[in-house]
């Protein structure tokens, strides 16, 4: 299966990329799905800051989600004010 | 009447207003807040990320909760998106009402949570050199104040 | 900067918000209230009448105590006097700041002192009839909002 | 001597005009001044609520005034609002 990932904002200059596709073979949950960052990265989005979307959706609680095939999935940090 | 729009060229905010204004001659008070890119401090250019499946419909919901709160003849949001330089302007919002405390409170608001709350990321160049801004804690009281 | 000004003719909003921008390229935010001759009502025109030796002054005087209230970078009230026709505008009020909130409570107590305390008798003629328009009790309320 | 007096808003519909210049023989007092306008005028202008402005300049206590030759009295009701 294929999974679309996306980095906003500073965490796409700590990935060095604002998009990357994964191939897991089956669904992931969260932990499986972090397994797929790099462990600075994968610490950066456990951050209760970073919010998550699936397929352009906000989720509520990102440590529930399930990932299926053709999912996108955006790491959103905090918003810039000012 | 809402017209929401996230813009990822340049825009004239002058003839904004006055084509915004001339579609309601019913409206007593136009309020405006007009952001623009500040000139001074060493900033080279300003970018603005959005991400696309949010920013948008996140922008159509805060006009949407701002016709709730006020009575309102019409609301404009422009927010722009990508590079900017200096003097450019990153966005207008304009309420219109018969009264004027509803045009002033409306647009107060919406400016107050599109600092604050809406999805854009920015990062500046001082110096040759990109720097992310970070959440500001002002952003935060001023949103307070509407709860 | 301060700009007031006490106009016997017409004058275009968006033209003097360019200019007022465009003028103060340091200023993060421009917050404006613009007031037009409402359309509907009945209403066929309004006539301000003004005393010379005191209402431009008492304007003049408004703007410095804004000036010394908030950090603005500059501060703009154009205000009509004479007969005008349902869309014109009346009252333009702007204020540039660093930052956001100054802005807007500046040009909000700009509007709130111009509508109640400064020197303009207000007429409006609705089928074919003038009539005074008195003073009104939200006006007052208004302006102690800020006392 | 020649004093100008002007009406403002609504005072200027009851006195039918918005200028006048009368000629007293000497200094006016407030009640010697008012003695110059009709009775429903000069109960008007006495209201607490219609202020003077005496050479442009508002007085703080208008029944303390001195109008001498060549000074302009202006009455002004109360502002409007809206």
């Amino acid at each position: 299966m294929k999974v679309k990932l996306v980095f906003l904002g500073r965490l796409e200059e700590q990935a060095g990329y604002g998009f990357a596709d994964i191939s897991p073979d089956s669904p992931l949950d969260w932990p499986g799905l972090v397994e797929h960052l790099g462990s600075e990265l994968a610490g950066a989005v456990g951050s209760e800051k970073v919010k998550v979307a699936l397929n352009g959706a906000l989720v509520a609680d990102k440590y529930a989600i399930t990932v299926n095939d053709g999912d996108e999935i955006a790491f959103l940090p905090p918003v810039s004010g000012g | 009447m809402s017209d929401v729009r996230l813009l990822t060229s340049s825009f004239d905010p002058a003839e904004e207003l006055r084509a915004f204004t001339a579609a309601l001659p019913m409206a007593g008070g136009i309020v405006s807040f007009l952001g623009q890119v500040r000139e001074g401090g060493g900033i080279e250019a300003l970018e603005l990320r959005h991400y696309d499946p949010l920013t948008l419909p996140a922008m159509e919901g805060l006009a949407a909760r701002v016709r709730v709160r006020w009575q309102l003849d019409g609301l404009l949001v422009i927010h722009r998106s990508g590079v900017l330089v200096p003097r450019e302007p990153i966005v207008l919002v304009a309420a219109a009402a018969r009264h004027r405390r509803d045009a002033f409170a409306a647009a107060d608001f919406a400016m107050d949570h599109l600092k604050s709350e809406s999805w854009f990321w920015k990062r500046e160049k001082v110096g040759g050199e990109w720097r992310w801004i970070e959440p500001r804690a002002q952003d935060f009281e001023d949103i307070g104040r509407w709860r």
